[in-house]
C-alpha cells in the first residue's frame, strides 16, 4: 500500500478511524466522525458496531447520512429503538464503548462548548446546543473528540460547559462521581492529542506528515505541550484514501437531490 | 376515540394561541404539513417544545409564534445553524422567545416520563455540564438506596402533541415505523394528538410488537400524502436533504425568509405536500 | 459477543452458587429448559428473581435451590397456588427462602432501571399498599418539581439472566417477538445473560421495530428447540395449558413431585424438550 | 329475549359484563373479569378495549385465556408491548377507565386481601401476592370488583391490604391523594354492591333472581347494608348466557390439552 495525497481533512478523519477496532460499539455524530466510523468499518474494522441517537443500532450505511435519522440508517440497522430506550437502555446502560463528540469550543482539558458565544443569557452567537453531548460524554466508556484547529475553536477558556471533560484537569471527574474514562484522544487536522495521565491536559503525541509544531501551536489558543517521543502519523494508505473519497462521492451524490 | 379531519379542521379543533404543543419526529417523520397549517392559521403565544426545533421551528419562531421554546438541539442536522431562531435570540426578531434548554437524554426521559403519567423524569445525567447551572427545571433526587444524586426534570405534558405517520386504519388506529423517535411517547404524553398520514388502509397489517397507536389515544387523523416533506416517511419516500441545504440560505435573510414563507407556506395549502414529494417516492 | 455453546455448558459456565438470577419469561418464553439443567447441575443459594415465579421456579424452590425470592406474583396463573412455594413458606420445607415480594408494575419498573444502569426505580406505586410495610426495600423520593411523593424501589441487577427465544441469526443477533414482556430488560439489566432459541437463522428476516437483541449484548446462546414447554414459543407451538393444570396435582404432595423431578428432570435432558412440544406445533 | 336457567356463577359474569361499554378500557384479570369482558365484547360492547398484563392491547381473543399472556391473546391484538411499557405509559399513564380485581378477602370498603391468610411473615396460607393489583387499583379510572361470597371471602378485617379501596371509607383516597374513584362496584355471585356515597361502604343495590336478603347476609362477614330502593338484577337472557356458554365450550376444549 502506497501513500497517496491527501488533505489534513482526509487524514484527521483517517486517524480517526484507526482508533476503532471491530470490539467497539460507537455513538455516532455527523461530519467526521461519521466518516471516520464508516471508513474503519469499511476497511480494517468490519465487525465494529455503528449506534445512532436516532435510535438506529448495528447500523451499516452505504452512504454518509446528512442528519443522524437518515432512512439509509434505519434501513440496514440490526434493530432500530425509541429515542427514549436510545438514552436510557443503550447510552445510559453503559453500553456504548466509544462515543464521539465534536467541539466549537474546545479547551485543553476536553471540555466543550457548541451552545453559546459570549454569554448564555445574551449570546453573540447562539449554537445549537448540546443535543446528546452532556451525557455522551459522562455515560461512553471513553470520548474521542474531533475538531479542526483554530485560534477560534482551540481556546483557553470555553464560553460554557455544553459538555465535561477532565473539567479542571486531574482526578475533577472522579470527583463528581463520573466513573467513565472521558476524553482519551482528540484528533484534529493537524495532529493526534491524548491527555496527559495526570494532569489530563491533551498532550500532542503524533503529528500529521508534513505538520509542525509551530502549526499546531499557531493554530491553538493555549501554549501546546508535546509528548517527549513525538511521532508523525502514518499517511493515509490507497486503500484509507480511496475508501473515504468514494463514501464521500457516494454521498454527494445521493444528497444532491438527484 | 380518533376523529378523521381535514389538516385545516383538525389543526383549528385542536390548537389554541398560548398552548404548549410539540410538533415530534426525530429526523424522519417530521410533521411539516400540520405545522404550515398552524402558520397558516397565524396562532399566537406558543410553547414549542421539540427536541430538535430545526427547519419546522425556525419557520415557526420567524413568523413571531414563539413564546417559549423548549429544546435540546437547535441545529438544521449537518448544515449547520438555525437562523431565524439564532435572529430571535440574539437580535429578537421577530420578538425574544423564552429558552428552556435540556440534553436530548434529558427531553426524552421527559417524554418518557410524560407518557408514564408520571410529574418528573430521573436520568443520570448533566454532570459537569453548563445547563444545569442556567435552567432551573434541572433538579435532582438523591437515590434512598445508594445515596447517588441522580438528575430530575419536569415531564412533558403538551396541550396538544403534533406527529406524522406511515398510515392509519379505518378505525383510527396509526401504524409509526422505523425511525420512532418519540411519537409514541409525545402521543400520549399530551392531552390532545393530532396524527397526519400518509394514507389510510382496511389493514395496517404489521408485525405484533410495531409500534401501533390505539385510536383511543389519538384525538383527531388528517390525511396529507407528503406531510413530512422535506423531513420523509419511511417506506414512502426519502428526506429531502437538498431541501434541507436551501434552508440554510433561505433562512439568512429576513426577506428571503418571509418571501419563502409567504409563496411555499401562507399562499399553499396541504395539498402541495404530495407533489413536493413525487420525484422522492421509492418503489414500495 | 454471543458463544454458541451446549445449554449443559452456557449454563455451567454463566450459573454459579450464590448467584442473582433470573429467569424471566412473562407466561410466554419462559426458560423451562434452562432452569431444568440448572436444577440438574444442582446449584445452591440462589437468589431467584422473577415477576411470575410459577411452575419453573415452583420446582427449583422444591429443589432447595433459593436462599431468596424476589417475585411479584406465585402463583399458578389461572389454576392456583404454587403448592413448593407454600411448603417452603408455610413449613420450611425443604427450606426456608427469605422473602422480597413487590407488586409486577415495581418489579418491571426495577427491571426497567436495570437496563437503564439507574440504581433505583421511580413510579406512582404502592399507595395504601400493606407490602410498603413489610418489604424495607420499597421506600420513596420526593418529587422536586410538584413535592409529589413517589415509590421508589432498587434496579433489578441480576449476576445472570436466562431468557428464551424464537431464534438467532448465525452472528448471535436473537429475537424475541409476541409477548416480548421483560425478555429485552432482563438481558440488558444482567451481567451474563444467556438465551436458548428455537433455532438458527441466516437471518432474522423480521420488522424494522422488532425486539432484536444484539449479539453483542448476549453472553451465550445455546439451541434448545421446545425450551420453554409448557410456556410456549410464539410462532412455534402453543402453550401446554394441560400440563399447567396438571402441576397442581403434581407439587400438591412431597413425594409425587420427588418422583416428578426424577423422571423430568434429574434424568431427561434438554433434547427432550423437542419431543414434549411436538402435538403443540402449529402449522407455520 | 327471554330469561334462562343459570347457576349463580353465570350471574355474576353476566351481570360484570352488562357494567361495561364500547367506549371502556379494561385491565383485565383473568376468572370472571376476562369471561364478563369478553361476553360484554361478543354481545352490547363490540368496541370495548381489552388490555391484558402480558401487553396485548385491544385484544379479542375466540377462547378465554387460562394466563394472562396466553398466544391468542398476541395473535388478536391491535399492538403488543413490553410489560414496563404496559405499566409505564397505559396503566400508570392513566388509559384504563376500569380495573378489574378479584379478591381472597375483601372487606366493605373495598380493600382486598390476596397475599397471605394470618400474619405477613409467617403465615398459615401464602396465597400468590399482588401481581399487578395494588397499582391497578389506584391507577384505573375505576375498580370492578368480582367475588365469590363467603365469610371467608367478606370478611370484618382483611390480614393484608394486598390492594387498597377506600381504607377506611369517606375521604380515605383523597386523604392520601389518590385522585382514581377506587372501587365502584362490587359483584359478587348473589348482588350487585355499589359504594355509599359519603361512607364507601359497599350497599346491596340489587339482588340476583331468587336470592334473598338472608342469602346474602349469612355469606358475608360484616353486618350488610341494603339500599333503600332494593332492585332486582334482571336475569341473563338467552344470547347473554348462550355468548357465555359457548365462550366456557370453547376454552374448555382448547385447554383439555387436545
Amino acid at each position: 500500500m502506497t501513500a497517496a495525497a491527501f488533505t489534513p481533512d482526509e487524514m484527521m478523519t483517517i486517524a480517526a478511524s484507526r482508533a476503532l477496532s471491530s470490539s467497539d460499539v460507537c455513538f455516532v455524530g455527523i461530519g467526521a466522525p461519521s466518516a471516520a466510523c464508516n471508513v474503519a468499518r469499511l476497511t480494517h474494522a468490519p465487525d465494529i458496531t455503528l449506534i445512532y441517537e436516532s435510535g438506529t443500532i448495528g447500523t451499516a450505511p452505504d452512504v454518509l447520512p446528512l442528519s443522524i435519522g437518515d432512512g439509509e440508517l434505519c434501513d440496514t440497522a440490526v434493530t432500530t429503538v425509541s429515542v427514549p430506550e436510545m438514552f436510557r437502555y443503550w447510552l445510559q446502560g453503559g453500553r456504548i464503548t466509544i462515543g464521539f463528540l465534536g467541539a466549537a469550543q474546545l479547551d485543553r482539558f476536553g471540555n466543550i462548548n457548541t451552545t453559546v458565544i459570549g454569554d448564555y443569557h445574551n449570546p453573540s452567537t447562539r449554537l445549537p446546543g448540546g443535543g446528546g453531548a452532556p451525557e455522551i460524554a459522562t455515560s461512553c466508556g471513553e470520548i474521542y473528540i474531533t475538531c479542526k484547529q483554530s485560534k477560534r475553536a482551540l481556546v483557553e477558556k470555553i464560553d460554557f460547559f455544553t459538555s465535561f471533560g477532565h473539567g479542571e484537569g486531574g482526578d475533577h471527574r472522579e470527583r463528581l462521581g463520573i466513573t467513565t474514562r472521558g476524553p482519551t484522544l482528540l484528533i484534529t487536522d493537524l495532529a493526534i492529542w491524548k491527555p496527559d495521565p495526570v494532569t489530563k491536559e491533551f498532550t500532542v503525541v503524533s503529528l500529521h506528515p508534513g505538520v509542525t509544531r509551530e502549526n499546531v501551536q499557531e493554530t491553538c489558543g493555549w501554549t501546546v505541550r508535546f509528548a517527549d517521543s513525538l511521532e508523525e502519523t502514518p499517511a493515509p494508505t490507497a486503500l484509507e484514501i480511496g475508501t473515504l473519497r468514494d463514501l464521500k462521492a457516494r454521498t454527494a451524490a445521493a444528497h444532491s437531490g438527484k | 376515540m380518533a376523529t378523521f379531519l381535514s389538516l385545516a379542521d383538525a389543526v383549528r379543533e385542536n390548537l389554541h394561541d398560548g398552548d404548549v404543543v410539540a410538533f415530534e419526529g426525530f429526523t424522519h417523520l417530521i410533521p411539516h404539513a400540520a405545522a404550515h397549517e398552524a402558520i397558516r392559521q397565524g396562532f399566537r403565544d406558543l410553547t414549542l417544545v421539540r427536541m430538535t426545533p430545526d427547519l419546522v421551528y425556525d419557520q415557526m419562531i420567524g413568523m413571531g409564534m414563539a413564546k417559549k421554546l423548549i429544546f435540546s438541539y437547535a441545529g438544521n442536522p449537518g448544515v449547520g445553524l438555525l437562523r431565524r431562531l439564532r435572529d430571535a435570540v440574539e437580535n429578537g426578531w421577530p420578538n425574544s422567545p423564552e429558552i428552556e434548554e435540556h440534553s436530548h437524554a434529558a427531553m426524552a426521559n421527559a417524554y418518557e416520563a410524560g407518557a408514564a403519567g408520571l410529574p418528573l423524569a430521573v436520568l443520570r445525567g448533566y454532570r459537569g455540564a453548563g445547563l444545569a447551572e442556567v435552567n432551573p427545571n434541572i433538579r435532582s433526587i438523591i437515590c434512598p438506596f445508594t445515596g447517588e444524586k441522580l438528575a430530575a426534570v419536569p415531564s412533558i405534558r403538551p396541550d396538544v402533541s403534533f406527529v406524522h405517520a406511515q398510515k392509519a386504519d379505518r378505525k383510527g388506529n396509526v401504524l409509526v415505523e422505523g425511525i420512532i423517535g418519540i411519537q409514541k411517547e409525545a402521543v400520549l404524553a399530551a392531552k390532545r394528538a393530532v396524527v397526519t398520514v400518509e394514507e389510510i388502509v382496511d389493514d395496517l397489517s404489521t408485525h405484533t410488537n410495531a409500534c401501533v397507536l390505539p385510536d383511543w389515544t389519538i384525538t383527531a387523523i388528517a390525511v396529507v400524502p407528503g406531510g413530512a416533506h422535506p423531513s420523509y416517511t419511511h417506506g414512502y419516500y426519502d428526506r429531502d436533504n437538498a431541501k434541507y441545504i436551501e434552508w440554510d440560505r433561505i433562512a439568512a435573510d429576513r426577506d428571503s425568509f418571509t418571501a419563502w414563507m409567504k409563496e411555499n407556506v401562507l399562499e399553499a395549502t396541504p395539498d402541495d405536500f404530495n407533489d413536493r414529494v413525487a420525484d422522492l417516492r421509492r418503489a414500495r
